[in-house]
């Protein structure tokens, strides 16, 4: 408020550039290791920036010939060595992700709208939703796979969608219940006055408004289910492969990880994310806390 | 103690908008003075000013003749309360109170006798122990004040004190506001938008416009001798006529011609012929059941209750003038017979808006 | 129907709903209700079953028809030191984690209330680490504390002689790799909520308390944290339960290892029931986490739900 | 059993059943095994890829018929180009699903369970066999076998012993993960090196045969003053029990008595974690946290004495990124002295094993397949890949000009040895709950937190609880059996 002395502004600076460089250190890591060539991966000391760029690791990760020809190059290494392409986790992973996110904003939206207009189930319902979130995933996983199994929906996309559905339905219920309960119910009313009847009242009226609100909850719970692991981890078993699959099965033996293709499917897994993540950077806040903290 | 204030050319720009364009003023020790405008006048931004928070872009803040500029908030001594009151939501009435004193690091037991005392005198003692969210505004507004007062300020700037209260709280307190501060000679500096307040509080008001001041006077002063049209027609309650006149001239005699009275000799002054404006105080037409000699008789056109006094609404030419008169005065009747004196109207300059001072006034014949 | 939903608190009070209305809203709610019951419930009760036999996949029997042991499973929990470790280990993850990322998202956060040049995108910047693929992240961590990473490479430099220490082998040292990772990843997300909480705050407040005579610090602790309250606490409360999952870190960085150092609970039933199989133990296991996260969080909900009151 | 017969444990079989005549306990389990029906099979060893492609060719005749292979990643090298042959000659399409190589058993298991018929062959490590057949997940192979399989096949595999349980074929070894030893050849044969130490020990220096001996170089050699080191063994908590596996074993004991009580924490096992402990002192600096590539490069520096290791280790150190390619000398695990004879007690302690899933719809191909995959001839084609898992199992691959050029011979011939008279993992089920609590127990020890005997009496005690919770009786006969498979040198010594 009042003017700082120099040097507090200094320190102030320097720490807001600290702050930035540590944000910023492992990407960029992630991102330097996924242009090195295969012998400075594990180099010490380690190559902080590659003299000699290389797109190998990219194309380790989605062109399998590229993937052989390298393991045949590596001899001796025997650990060291990938195949398959990583195109269909990321066609499975954008299937899977976007079908669940559609449900889950669908089913949320008609819910959300139920719970504010109608109090459907009184004060304490929507709660009911939310301790869905705080169930550790793990608690159910071992049900769920027993469950899956006689249901045969293990390592299908029905089953991870179900799963992914249920789990980020208290997020798009508590989001988008936050966004129309900004709407006043007197738009609507004023709607139904010339005759439209309430649910319709509710599509023209109050979704247009809350349009921003929803395709804003829509990338986040993308987001979530673009990320989710362990589900994925333990209801699938090979015929669907999710991209976080893809990134932990780039691990070797017992030695080590192939650093640099790992970073690369890394880098490019979480692009989308970043990407979402910025445009919905807004509405982040009102996601991560249930719509209870608003801008 | 309490302390005088200069403001001196003060000047303070936001992006494109000159907020406060050199202004002046000196508030004496004890004195009450009320900065009077309409919102965006500048006001917030002077007091933001003399409290510290915002930085002049020209001009010096002094106070008992001590430059301010480079002195922090805090140590200016200076008591402010908030159009909002700004209550410590989460502390007690008590530990608000307490605030100032414990950042001074008053001890413990003289900040509570001083608590007491204060709570005493603003009646507050069955509030201390309530939660600071949880008071009325009426409360907030007295906790707000018994808050800065504690800490014995030097000056005290007030920022819309009242503008969340209704309309009974409001004026009990602006007597007592007014009693305070001449039980403590409190140097009090008043913002606010609400000409009652100014004028029945302050020892002098300044009326502000666009970040400059108007005038600057007392209350009586201000209300009969307004400077420019917008000092007129800001002060005063039914509020001033503003009718269009004709001017004849010979030499530096005025003579107005209105759409309803002709010939008012309103004595010398400078101005040119043509079309200005008359300013009329409702109580300075003079109305009348009986036709006069110099009156016009003017349709009612309606009637405004104030119980204790009655405003008609007469057709004056094209415009509508209001007339006050007592209750009953023109029960059932279509016309009203007025008289003007034309000692009581401000001619105003069309051009400058500024009210044309006059040498010598005759009555019109 | 429609008339009576037009005020919402008047619908609230109104008489029962009339019986035409309450299908259609019920109806609303249905898919989601049904979805999380079939994801939900469903497991609960199965969660239920399993806890109380010794279902072994190696058993060679299907879960419905494993052998009931009644009580055994939570018995054998009770004196199970892995898992009580992995409880305890996992409430000091979440208790180190959760506070640390508070006190940086407060520092931070202050240093970006006032306004200065670039703020934004500074902000934009510094939240970019709860914007990566947790999984990525991990995988980015790992690479950090590998014995020939930078962060040995970076301590090399200073101490001025070799250090390749495996930070991830050392049964002492692991667990910090992973609470760092958490706290590097999640330290946005609180700070966004306490920059939004200190942007939202009553500026006249503040500024009775400058006038007042208060120091930034007395400022910070007497008005402006409790104004924060009930930001800190839901914060608190969606990181706390979302730390208490804590699983891709640890997953990615050391599957618990090594031995049991870094078992947090998500881990410890995950080796238990995919690694060991011990089906039945860890829903017995399982049971329990939900139910003391649930009274938990049921009694901490109240923040949340005073906001959205 | 006639020992120094080099072929022996390739016998499996027959030596199961002069066991089980010898065995009194095992008179209940027995039948089964002996009343398998008499081969059918017409094939030989050298025909037996022909046969059992013609064979799978005539079950698909007519249909199209998809067979899923669920690998650990990186074996893709080895199982392709075997596929693609049995492609090309029975027209049956081969897909591949690849999973992280630490957790295949768990995936094969999963599948118990969830049961989604995503792959209809997986490779499994050998050790995890047990559970994954008492999961159900596999199929017993006793049925196929007798109609396909030549009467020698499992013979002429150098390690069989991980295939069978509770006397049933459950799957076909293509992996001969032993334990080798490698030492500094130049090292060895300084001769000053020599002198000084049979001054002190009484022996010259040579390839060690007991681990006392092997210890005593290893400290001769130590001198990290001057950049030398003893040895580059493991010390992380992965590999740390399968040195200690071999050296309680050279002590002369089994692991179980006959009723299951551990007998690891007897005084032999106490000795050997102390020696073990001891041999830490003299191991380079990264031992107690490197893993494998970490350990061979680190050994590939040619500043250590010796090192343990796989087929994949020496692939690397034959390799030109190693300085000590061509100085090496090569030995199996050393042994003991156990009532003044000489054991040796190599170990295989990890390997892939070909199992057919129980939910395959095509099991018999899946079968087919498998032992397509591992005839001698196909089997030479998927251990020459130099960039795979797969190891040398089978005395034809020591032959092969590729694969000796990759591993060098004097690897080879120690490899081979290694392999004829491997004592086998605990080949029950748990065995990973078993070994874990192990693992646990002897890294505390090695870092200082327990006493030897602390440590392995709480493993003992918790091997009880995990025999006791996966059911004593059904131990015991899969125990008993696995016993009598021992290789017959070891196990008439061990008790």
């Amino acid at each position: 408020m009042s003017s700082d002395k120099p040097w507090l502004v200094v320190l102030k600076r320097s720490a807001v550039i600290l702050s930035m460089v540590i944000a910023f250190f492992p990407i960029f890591w992630l991102v330097s290791t996924s242009l090195k060539p295969f012998d400075e991966w594990a180099n010490w000391p380690p190559i902080w920036i590659t003299d000699r760029p290389t797109l190998q690791n990219y194309r380790i990760v989605f062109f399998p010939e590229a993937a052989r020809e390298f393991a045949a190059a590596q001899e001796g290494s025997l650990d060291y060595k990938v195949s398959g392409s990583a195109w269909k986790s990321f066609q499975d992973s954008a299937i899977i992700s976007t079908l669940a996110t559609f449900f889950s904003v669908v089913f949320g939206t008609l819910a959300a709208y139920s719970v504010v207009r109608f109090r459907t189930g009184g004060e304490n319902y929507p709660f009911q939703f939310l301790t869905v979130r705080m169930f550790p995933p793990i608690a159910v996983v071992v049900p769920m796979v027993a469950m899956f199994s006689v249901l045969k929906l293990s390592d299908t996309y029905f089953g991870l969608i179900l799963a992914y559905t249920a789990f980020t339905l208290p997020f798009s219920i508590w989001m988008i219940r936050s966004f129309i309960e900004d709407v006043p119910a007197e738009l609507e009313g004023a709607a139904m006055i010339h005759g439209m009847g309430q649910f319709k009242a509710f599509l023209t009226v109050t979704l247009p408004l809350i349009r921003g609100g929803v395709l804003s909850t829509a990338l986040f719970i993308f987001i979530l289910n673009w990320s989710e692991f362990l589900f994925a981890l333990v209801l699938t078993s090979g015929d669907v492969v999710t991209i976080t699959i893809q990134v932990a099965n780039y691990v070797s033996a017992s030695s080590g990880k192939l650093y640099g293709v790992q970073a690369a499917m890394g880098s490019v897994s979480t692009l989308p994310v970043i990407l979402f993540g910025y445009i919905i950077q807004r509405h982040l806040v009102r996601g991560l806390t249930f719509g209870a903290i608003k801008r | 103690m309490s302390a005088r204030l200069e403001l001196s050319d003060l000047h303070k720009r936001f992006d494109s908008v000159e907020a406060v364009s050199g202004l002046s003023l000196a508030l004496g020790q004890g004195e009450f003075l009320s900065l009077l405008g309409p919102s965006g006048c500048g006001k917030s931004t002077t007091l933001a000013m003399i409290a510290g928070f915002l930085q002049p872009d020209q001009g010096d803040i002094a106070i008992n003749g001590e430059s301010q500029l480079r002195v922090p908030p805090h140590k200016r001594r200076i008591g402010l309360v908030f159009q909002d009151y700004a209550i410590f939501s989460r502390l007690s009435v008590r530990s608000n109170l307490a605030f100032g004193l414990e950042a001074q690091g008053v001890g413990r037991a003289e900040r509570q006798r001083k608590v007491e005392a204060m709570a005493e005198q603003l009646r507050l003692g069955h509030l201390l122990e309530r939660g600071g969210h949880s008071l009325n505004m009426s409360e907030m507004q007295a906790v707000a004040l018994a808050r800065v007062l504690i800490t014995e300020p030097a000056l005290l700037l007030l920022d819309e004190p009242m503008s969340n209260l209704d309309a009974t709280d409001r004026a009990d307190l602006r007597g007592e506001l007014k009693q305070l501060q001449k039980s403590l000679d409190q140097s009090v500096l008043y913002v606010t938008h609400d000409q009652v307040e100014a004028m029945s509080m302050s020892d002098r008001i300044a009326v502000m416009r666009d970040g400059h001041i108007q005038q600057v006077g007392s209350p009586e002063e201000i209300y009969r001798r307004p400077v420019n049209r917008f000092v007129a027609e800001f002060i005063g309650d039914p509020p001033i006529n503003i009718v269009p006149c004709w001017v004849k001239t010979s030499g530096s005699e005025i003579c107005v011609n209105t759409a309803c009275h002709n010939d008012l000799y309103m004595g010398h002054g400078d101005l040119s012929e043509g079309t200005h404006w008359l300013a009329i105080r409702p109580h300075v037409f003079k109305a009348t059941h009986e036709a006069s000699e110099n009156s016009v008789a003017l349709p009612v056109r309606f009637i405004e209750n104030f119980g204790s006094e009655h405003v008609l609404h007469l057709q004056y030419g094209e415009d509508l003038v209001g007339v006050v008169v007592p209750p009953g005065f023109a029960e059932g009747r279509d016309l009203i017979h007025v008289s003007l004196d034309a000692a009581g109207v401000h001619l105003i300059d069309r051009t400058s808006e500024a009210v044309v001072r006059r040498r010598a006034v005759e009555v019109a014949a | 129907m429609a008339q009576e939903s037009l005020d919402a608190t008047a619908m609230k009070q109104a008489a029962p709903p009339r019986r035409r209305g309450l299908p259609f809203n019920v109806a609303l709610v249905l898919p989601a209700q049904l979805t999380v019951l079939a994801v939900v419930l469903c497991p609960t009760l199965i969660v239920l079953w399993l806890s109380i036999t010794d279902w072994q996949p190696t058993s060679g029997v299907t879960w419905y028809q494993a052998e009931p042991v009644w009580h055994w499973n939570f018995y054998d929990l009770y004196f199970d030191d892995r898992f009580i470790g992995a409880l305890l280990r996992t409430i000091l993850v979440v208790c180190v984690c959760v506070a640390l990322e508070l006190a940086i998202a407060i520092g931070l956060a202050l240093l970006f209330l006032e306004e200065w040049p670039w703020r934004k995108l500074a902000v934009s910047a510094v939240i970019l680490p709860m914007m990566i693929v947790p999984v990525d992240a991990a995988n980015a961590f790992f690479m950090l504390f590998n014995e020939r990473g930078p962060i040995n490479h970076i301590i090399s430099l200073v101490i001025g002689e070799a250090f390749e220490f495996s930070w991830l082998a050392d049964p002492d040292w692991a667990l910090l790799p992973i609470m760092l990772a958490e706290i590097w990843q999640w330290t946005p997300l609180m700070f966004l909520l306490v920059l939004t909480g200190l942007m939202n705050l009553p500026e006249n407040q503040i500024r009775a308390a400058i006038v007042l005579g208060a120091s930034p610090a007395r400022i910070f602790f007497r008005v402006m944290l409790p104004l924060m309250a009930p930001v800190i606490a839901i914060a608190l409360l969606v990181r706390s339960i979302e730390t208490f999952k804590i699983f891709d870190p640890v997953y990615i960085l050391t599957r618990g290892g090594p031995g049991a150092a870094t078992e947090t609970i998500s881990m410890f039933m995950y080796n238990g029931a995919f690694v060991y199989f011990r089906m039945g133990y860890i829903a017995a296991a399982g049971l329990l986490v939900l139910i003391v996260v649930i009274s938990i969080c049921l009694a901490l909900s109240k923040p949340l739900k005073r906001h959205h009151g | 059993m006639p020992s120094g017969n080099g072929n022996n444990s390739g016998k499996t079989r027959r030596r199961f059943l002069q066991g089980t005549a010898a065995t009194a306990g095992l008179a209940a389990l027995a039948p089964s095994f002996m009343m398998r029906p008499r081969r059918a099979s017409a094939a030989t060893l050298d025909d037996v890829h022909m046969e059992a492609a013609k064979a799978a060719k005539e079950l698909a005749a007519g249909r199209s018929v998809t067979l899923t292979i669920m690998q650990p990643s990186g074996s893709l090298g080895n199982v392709k180009p075997v596929a693609d042959k049995f492609t090309e000659e029975t027209g049956i399409a081969i897909e591949y699903v690849e999973v992280p190589l630490g957790e295949i058993n768990q995936k094969v298991l999963l599948e118990a369970v969830s049961k989604t018929g995503s792959f209809d062959i997986a490779l499994p490590a050998t050790f995890g066999i047990p559970d994954l057949a008492e999961s159900g997940i596999l199929v017993n192979l006793d049925q196929y076998a007798a109609k396909h399989e030549p009467e020698d096949m499992q013979q002429d595999a150098l390690y069989a012993t991980g295939d069978y349980y509770k006397g049933n074929l459950y799957g076909y070894q293509t992996d001969g993960d032993t334990y080798v030893m490698f030492y500094h050849k130049d090292w060895l044969e300084n001769a000053d090196e020599n002198k000084a130490f049979s001054d002190k020990h009484g022996y010259a220096l040579k390839v060690p045969d007991t681990w006392e001996e092997l210890d005593a170089m290893m400290a001769h050699f130590h001198r990290p003053d001057k950049g030398m080191y003893g040895g580059a063994l493991f010390r992380t908590q992965f590999f740390i029990a399968w040195e200690w596996w071999v050296r309680f074993h050279a002590k002369g004991y089994f692991p179980l008595d006959d009723d299951l009580n551990p007998q690891i924490n007897n005084d032999a096992g106490v000795k050997a974690l102390e020696e073990l402990v001891a041999a830490s002192k003299t191991l380079y600096p990264g031992a107690r946290t490197n893993g494998l590539f970490e350990n061979f490069e680190a050994f590939g520096e040619g500043d250590k004495f010796c090192n343990i290791g796989w087929g994949g280790t020496q692939k690397f150190l034959n390799s030109d990124k190693s300085k000590i390619k061509g100085r090496m000398a090569h030995g199996p695990t050393p042994g003991g002295m156990v009532d003044g004879k000489l054991i040796k007690t190599p170990y295989f302690n990890w390997g892939w094993n070909y199992v057919v899933s129980s939910v395959s719809p095509e099991p018999e191909i899946a079968y087919l397949f498998t032992l397509y995959a591992c005839s001698p001839a196909m089997s030479t084609v998927a251990v020459r890949d130099p960039g795979g898992y797969f190891d040398p199992f089978r005395g034809a691959h020591y032959k092969d000009a590729k694969i000796t050029e990759t591993y060098s011979k004097p690897f080879l011939d120690a490899h081979e040895d290694s392999m004829r008279n491997s004592i086998p993992d605990l080949y029950l089920k748990g065995q990973g709950e078993y070994f874990d609590e192990l693992r646990v127990n002897l890294t505390a020890a090695d870092v200082g937190e327990k006493s030897p005997k602390e440590a392995l009496d709480d493993t003992a005690a918790a091997w009880t609880r995990i025999t006791r919770r996966m059911g004593k009786r059904s131990q015991k006969v899969q125990w008993d059996f696995l016993k009598s498979i021992y290789p017959a040198g070891v196990r008439d010594i061990l008790t």
